[in-house]
């Protein structure tokens, strides 16, 4: 059984119709990417697996259950987890406090309440925020960080809650050539223990981290299957085209 | 503008979204000014020790007129904690705290109970109850309910228990319920004065440490990203909900205490006590001294109460038009409060680390 | 100095330029004695009265009694050899506020005597920290629903009997027997109307329906409605602004009094005339212990009115509905009280105010009735003509409160 | 037969009236999202700047007609001073609003020393149909409700400066770029909709007297009526208010006052939790 599996998935927005039947399967440990021109609606499609949009029509099955009617934090608990597009990382607060609170998330209340796991965590905050080279600016206010920086800490914070499922939705948007590269090994080593989705533009940073694409155009799967595949199918290159 | 406008956005961090502006330069460079030195502590000292001393130097009117503030300020640090730590914007505050007034009222007129160890738990027990009721409607559910739904749920709640209040012979209708005999502790009967200040000081200063140890903890952080991005939280696996519900009910129960000695101080209850006015002077309680600093609650109470005192001797004709020009002025140039005076944006938020002193260790 | 042509500006005026001294704690409206060479310390009188919010027309003027008042007695010569000296609180129309205010006159002013409240949630409110934990002398002028028995508490305004006994039957001559009862939903309402129900009753007359609305109630489409289509003679009203007005206003418009109906309300003065247009309320009955038209009869009346109005011109009527005349009349009865105790403090002046009387007030003498803390007066039926009343019915002699 | 047609006129004509005094809330909250608590005082002063006129001896209807256009530009002196600066969040927006509500409640009510004042119906009397007696001005009332209902219609959905408008307000950046100047836009929609505040003030005066609590004690049933309705367009709030006004009225006829009053609230409530989106749902006129 696939990990995560997702079929015949519509989302109409009043008269927009922005997925029409989409469907994705991901396996264990494998790093999927997901394609498409603008508007093709990969975007809304991360949204529907990850809970912050509830698809018109269509099943999404994660681990074997039907998690569909399932809110983000149900989804969360069930080992998934979500990077936006616009990153999200909360500003007035230190790296340390993202990274912990991300950590803490499935906490008892009393854990939480008398601080029972804040000692225990410490070791992982710094691991986290070391394994992201951010372990110097530890206790700077997230706000001060580069933009490429907040996306990494973003990153590490979805990591933190050891997920079996990451959705990155443009993980690499506005970072440098050098950052991109860094943030390709930073994803490398979570394949152990972790699966990916990811949405890019940047289809040589997507060729150099996946195993399988599936590639969306005007709401509809165009392709799947794994890079070469993909690499050698003319309709997909058709579009590409169309679009430079 | 883009100067205020930014500011008002650091009073709503839950609204600001994920935009980098002027606003996060701002911040970062208060964050580094103030970094390693504290202001807080030494404010929580200034305050606590004005305290004190305020009965021996206060005549004694004053001392009561300070026994009522002391009172508001615990019903301010309740609204606090939904408002300034949750993100909860209530408006029907006074809910809890009128509600919890009239139960104790009615214990003392009907049942005749005015022991301290009755009145003061149930009132407070009121006031969790009434919280949790409204707090679970209001909150809780399939999908977060948006912040106005909530502020105008609360309102009208507010609004709703005033008018009920005002219809409802058995509560005295527009009358009230006056002349509530005194709180009793065995023989004693707390009369207003410096024993009653001292009582409501001390209750004052245990429920600000418990809430002072409660922000502080991690459930505390869990609070201060809820207030800065509840979508994340969520994603993250909290429930952010259930989180917001149980600070709404504990702020619920805070309030109840207040009321509870509050209708015992003043000697009686009526229908504005639950209603819209009570409810809109908490948030301009907190909303003058600083959200998002429990001090800053305390430190509000007592300069709106204090100038209201003052300007309804000297300037009665126009004391409301110059109150609202003040909190006009506030809100538009100072939306963190009088606090942010002396106390900068970093210290304000606060650190949850496991190791505080890394902390000064690593700022730079 | 107490100036005779004081006007409400020079107040204004005389209030910023105290707050220069409010560093040294001094905070309250007070109005010096006259005289700096006393031999004693002056006696305190506080009045705590709504001179901000929605009532602050009456506080205004009831204010404005008190320094008329004062200022005649100290004129005289003062209380017992000592001048009057006034402290004025306001209560705000907000209880929490009073409350505060009033302990300022108590605990920090020590007034030999207090003075005020106009809706009886306030004097609820206030009563308390005056009377019980106070331990100072209470009136309270205004008109209301009775049952208010606190030792040390005196009221001088008028009680539901003195207004319904001799209007009710009244209003049955010159109205009809089938009586509505549309209220406000308060204390003051139910009691009045318990009272006033016992009237009709035993005067041969019916109780259509006796319904209560909340106070901001403004639309009364379905009141009006049952009116009109039960053929009610008399409308006994009491309902209170804001709503009054368009009650009335809609019951005209219903044709209430083209058909001959009949408008009856007994807090009704001067004041509340303006709620609404002359022809929307033309024969509204009113019954209470004072109008300005008596000036025309009353050379006593006449006095105070014109002296009132030179110290006061303006907006703040003097008018019984305000409980302007209570005050009045609280002030005189206190001061006989006082001069015949010889003494000022609580127990002393309770005694003598007790059995109290003064020959002249407005509308006639006053007596206190021994050992009920109200007060007899004299009561008159008026009805609104044109925007002016006129006086269709006076008590023979002065009316009993029935009170206690 | 008489009676139930009279109870409709009057349960339609307070509709009417909390349908006048909602549009331009819902205006506001809807195509700016600022829930205005200045907006009872917008309502006070078109009652006011009516009873002013009156009371200076001009005709009535000149006051009622020069309300609208003060209060509107006062609503876009207060835009461009204060409002602007809170639309990055709202309940900033809510506790400013009450602040400059209190301010102009309290200096009016000093102005008018706190009276309950009477202005009478430039159309007064009633119309007599056979023993039914309906009060003309609020038939009035109802007529230009409709009429100012329609022509807000008309000008939102179908003129040049509605849809800028709309664009404006529903994608600021887009807007911009299309040439439109967003800050005049955002000015003209607050004006607008405090315009609509002074009118309703102004028709309602004659009606309820002129106090300085004439404009707050429909508030609350205003921000009601809009979540009611549904934020978001222009006929959502209307619609609320409709219901909310006809529900205020007509529970009265059936039960006590004073649980009819709570009662509204309540169930207003509860269908809001329900049904967040209000009854008509989505963006638009």
């Amino acid at each position: 059984m696939p990990l995560l599996e997702a079929a015949g998935i519509s989302k109409i927005f009043g008269k927009l119709t922005a997925l029409d039947g989409a469907a994705l399967t991901v396996g264990e440990n494998e790093f999927h990417g997901l394609i498409g021109p603008n508007g093709s609606g990969k975007s809304t499609l991360m949204k529907c697996i990850a809970g912050a949009e509830v698809p018109t029509q269509g099943k999404v099955s994660f681990v074997n259950t039907d998690i569909t009617a399932f809110t983000p934090t149900e989804r969360a608990r069930a080992g998934m987890s979500l990077k936006f597009q616009i990153t999200s990382v909360l500003p007035s607060l230190t790296l340390y406090d993202n990274i912990l609170l991300a950590l803490q998330a499935q906490s008892s209340l009393l854990d939480l309440v008398f601080s029972r796991t804040r000692g225990a965590l410490h070791d992982q905050v710094m691991t986290m925020l070391t394994q992201f080279r951010l372990a110097d600016r530890a206790f700077d206010a997230a706000a001060a960080l580069s933009h490429g920086q907040q996306q990494w800490l973003e990153i590490a914070m979805a990591l933190a809650g050891k997920p079996k499922l990451l959705l990155l939705d443009e993980p690499t948007g506005g970072m440098s050539l050098e950052e991109r590269r860094v943030t390709g090994e930073l994803l490398q080593p979570i394949k152990q223990h972790c699966s990916l989705v990811i949405v890019e533009h940047d289809l040589d940073f997507i060729r150099d981290i996946c195993d399988r694409l599936t590639v969306l155009d005007q709401g509809k799967v165009l392709a799947s299957g794994t890079v070469p595949e993909i690499q050698a199918n003319t309709s997909v290159q058709e579009i590409y085209l169309r679009r430079a | 503008m883009s100067k205020s406008m930014s500011a008002v956005k650091q009073a709503i961090p839950a609204e600001l979204g994920g935009e980098t502006d002027v606003a996060m330069t701002e911040r970062v460079a208060i964050a580094q000014a103030v970094a390693g030195r504290k202001v807080l502590p030494v404010v929580e000292g200034v305050v606590l020790v004005a305290a004190l001393l305020a009965p021996l130097v206060l005549q004694d009117y004053l001392t009561v007129f300070a026994t009522r503030v002391v009172i508001l300020a615990l019903f301010a640090l309740s609204f606090d904690l939904v408002w300034g730590y949750a993100g909860i914007m209530s408006f029907g505050q006074a809910l809890f705290f009128g509600s919890a007034g009239y139960g104790v009222a009615l214990l003392a007129r009907d049942l005749d109970i005015t022991n301290i160890f009755l009145v003061l738990p149930a009132g407070t027990l009121i006031g969790l109850t009434f919280a949790l009721l409204l707090g679970g409607f209001l909150l809780l559910g399939r999908h977060p309910s948006s912040v106005i739904f909530v502020s105008l749920g609360t309102l009208t709640g507010s609004y709703a228990a005033d008018r009920l209040a005002r219809g409802w012979y058995y509560l005295g209708g527009q009358n009230g319920i006056p002349s509530i005999s005194s709180m009793t502790l065995g023989g004693y009967e707390f009369s207003e004065g410096p024993a009653f200040y001292y009582l409501v000081l001390g209750i004052l200063i245990v429920v600000y440490l418990l809430c002072r140890f409660l922000v502080r903890s991690q459930f505390g952080l869990a609070l201060a990203g809820l207030r800065e991005n509840e979508q994340r939280i969520a994603f993250f696996g909290y429930k952010a909900q259930h989180l917001k519900a149980i600070i709404f009910a504990i702020g619920g129960a805070i309030a109840g205490l207040a009321g509870s000695l509050y209708a015992f101080h003043e000697g009686f209850v009526w229908p504005n006590m639950v209603g819209v006015v009570v409810s809109t002077q908490v948030v301009l309680y907190v909303l003058f001294g600083g959200s998002g600093t429990l001090i800053g609650a305390v430190i509000g109470t007592v300069i709106v109460e204090g100038v209201s005192f003052w300007l309804s001797d000297n300037y009665r004709d126009i004391w409301p038009i110059i109150l609202g020009v003040l909190l006009l002025l506030v809100i538009l140039f100072r939306p963190l409060g009088l606090i942010s005076f002396v106390l900068g944006e970093r210290e304000r938020v606060g650190s949850f680390s496991a190791k505080r002193k890394e902390k000064r260790n690593a700022a730079p | 100095m107490f100036d005779r042509q004081l006007s409400r500006r020079r107040f204004l005026s005389n209030f910023a330029f105290a707050s220069g001294a409010v560093a040294t704690g001094v905070g309250s409206w007070v109005i010096p004695a006259p005289w700096a060479n006393a031999a004693e310390a002056p006696i305190k009188v506080g009045i705590a009265t709504d001179l901000t919010g929605p009532i602050a027309y009456a506080g205004n003027a009831d204010a404005n009694v008190a320094k008329m008042v004062i200022k005649d007695i100290n004129t005289a010569g003062g209380l017992l050899g000592r001048p009057l000296e006034l402290y004025i609180e306001d209560t705000a129309s907000n209880e929490s506020v009073a409350v505060g205010n009033v302990r300022k006159l108590i605990q920090r002013d020590k007034v030999d005597m207090v003075l005020g409240g106009i809706t009886s949630s306030m004097r609820n409110a206030i009563k308390d920290p005056i009377v019980a934990r106070g331990k100072t002398l209470y009136i309270y002028p205004q008109l209301y629903e009775g049952k208010e028995c606190t030792p040390f508490l005196f009221c001088t305004g008028p009680t539901p009997a003195q207004q319904c006994d001799e209007f009710i039957p009244w209003l049955i001559k010159n109205g009809g027997k089938k009586f509505a009862l549309p209220s406000a939903n308060y204390v003051w309402p139910h009691t009045l109307n318990v009272y006033a129900r016992k009237v009709i009753e035993s005067n041969g007359g019916e109780v259509v329906f006796e319904e209560y609305y909340p106070l901001d109630q403004i639309d009364f489409s379905s009141t009006v409605n049952r009116i009109i289509s039960n053929k009610v003679d008399v409308v006994f009203n009491t309902v209170i602004p804001p709503g009054v007005g368009p009650f009335f206003k809609q019951l005209y418009e219903a044709g209430f009094l083209k058909n001959g109906g009949r408008l009856a309300c007994v807090y009704y003065d001067e004041n509340t005339l303006n709620i609404n247009q002359a022809n929307e309320i033309e024969g509204l009955a009113s019954c209470l212990d004072y109008f300005k038209v008596l000036t025309k009869e009353n050379p006593f009346d006449a006095k105070i009115q014109a002296a009132y109005e030179k110290d006061f011109p303006g907006n703040f009527l003097f008018a019984a509905g305000s409980a302007a005349t209570g005050t009045y009349r609280g002030l005189k009865l206190w001061e006989a009280a006082v001069k015949e105790a010889g003494k000022i403090d609580r127990e002393s002046v309770a005694a003598a105010l007790d059995h109290a009387k003064i020959a002249e007030g407005p509308g006639g003498p006053a007596e206190m009735v021994p050992g009920k803390r109200h007060c007899k007066m004299k009561m008159y039926t008026a009805v609104a003509k044109g925007g002016n009343y006129e006086i269709v019915g006076r008590s023979d002699g002065l009316v009993d409160p029935k009170e206690c | 037969m008489a009676n139930a047609f009279v109870a409709a006129f009057e349960i339609l004509s307070f509709g009417a009236i909390i349908v006048l005094i909602v549009l331009g809330l819902g205006i506001i909250a809807s195509m700016m999202g600022i829930f205005n608590f200045a907006q009872g005082e917008f309502v006070l002063l078109g009652a006011y700047i009516t009873y002013l006129a009156y009371a200076k001896g001009l005709p009535i209807w000149a006051g009622m007609v020069a309300a609208p256009f003060l209060v509107g530009a006062l609503g876009f002196v207060l835009e461009a001073l204060i409002i602007r600066r809170f639309y990055a969040a709202p309940i900033v927006a809510m506790l400013g609003t009450y602040a400059l509500g209190l301010i102009i409640r309290e200096s009016v009510r000093g102005l008018i020393g706190g009276f309950y004042l009477t202005v009478p119906e430039p159309i007064g009397g009633s119309i007599d149909i056979g023993t039914m007696h309906i009060s003309a001005w609020r038939f009035t009332i109802i007529v230009i409700t409709l009429l100012v209902m329609v022509g807000c219609y008309l000008l939102l959905s179908r003129t040049s400066f509605g849809l800028r408008m709309r664009a404006t307000l529903e994608n600021p950046s887009l807007a911009r770029a299309s040439g439109i100047s967003t800050p005049l836009m955002y000015g003209a929609t607050f004006a607008f909709g405090s315009a609509l505040a002074g009118l309703a003030g102004a028709l309602i005066v004659p009606v309820f007297s002129l106090s300085a609590d004439l404009g707050i004690r429909f508030l609350i049933q205003g921000f009601v009526a809009v979540m009611v309705g549904g934020v978001g367009s222009f006929i959502g709030p209307v619609a609320g208010a409709g219901v909310i006004g006809t529900l205020s009225a007509a529970l009265p006829w059936i039960m006590a006052p004073v649980v009819a009053d709570v009662l509204v609230f309540v169930l207003a409530i509860a269908f809001i939790k329900f049904r967040p989106q209000g009854l008509i749902a989505g963006k638009g006129v």
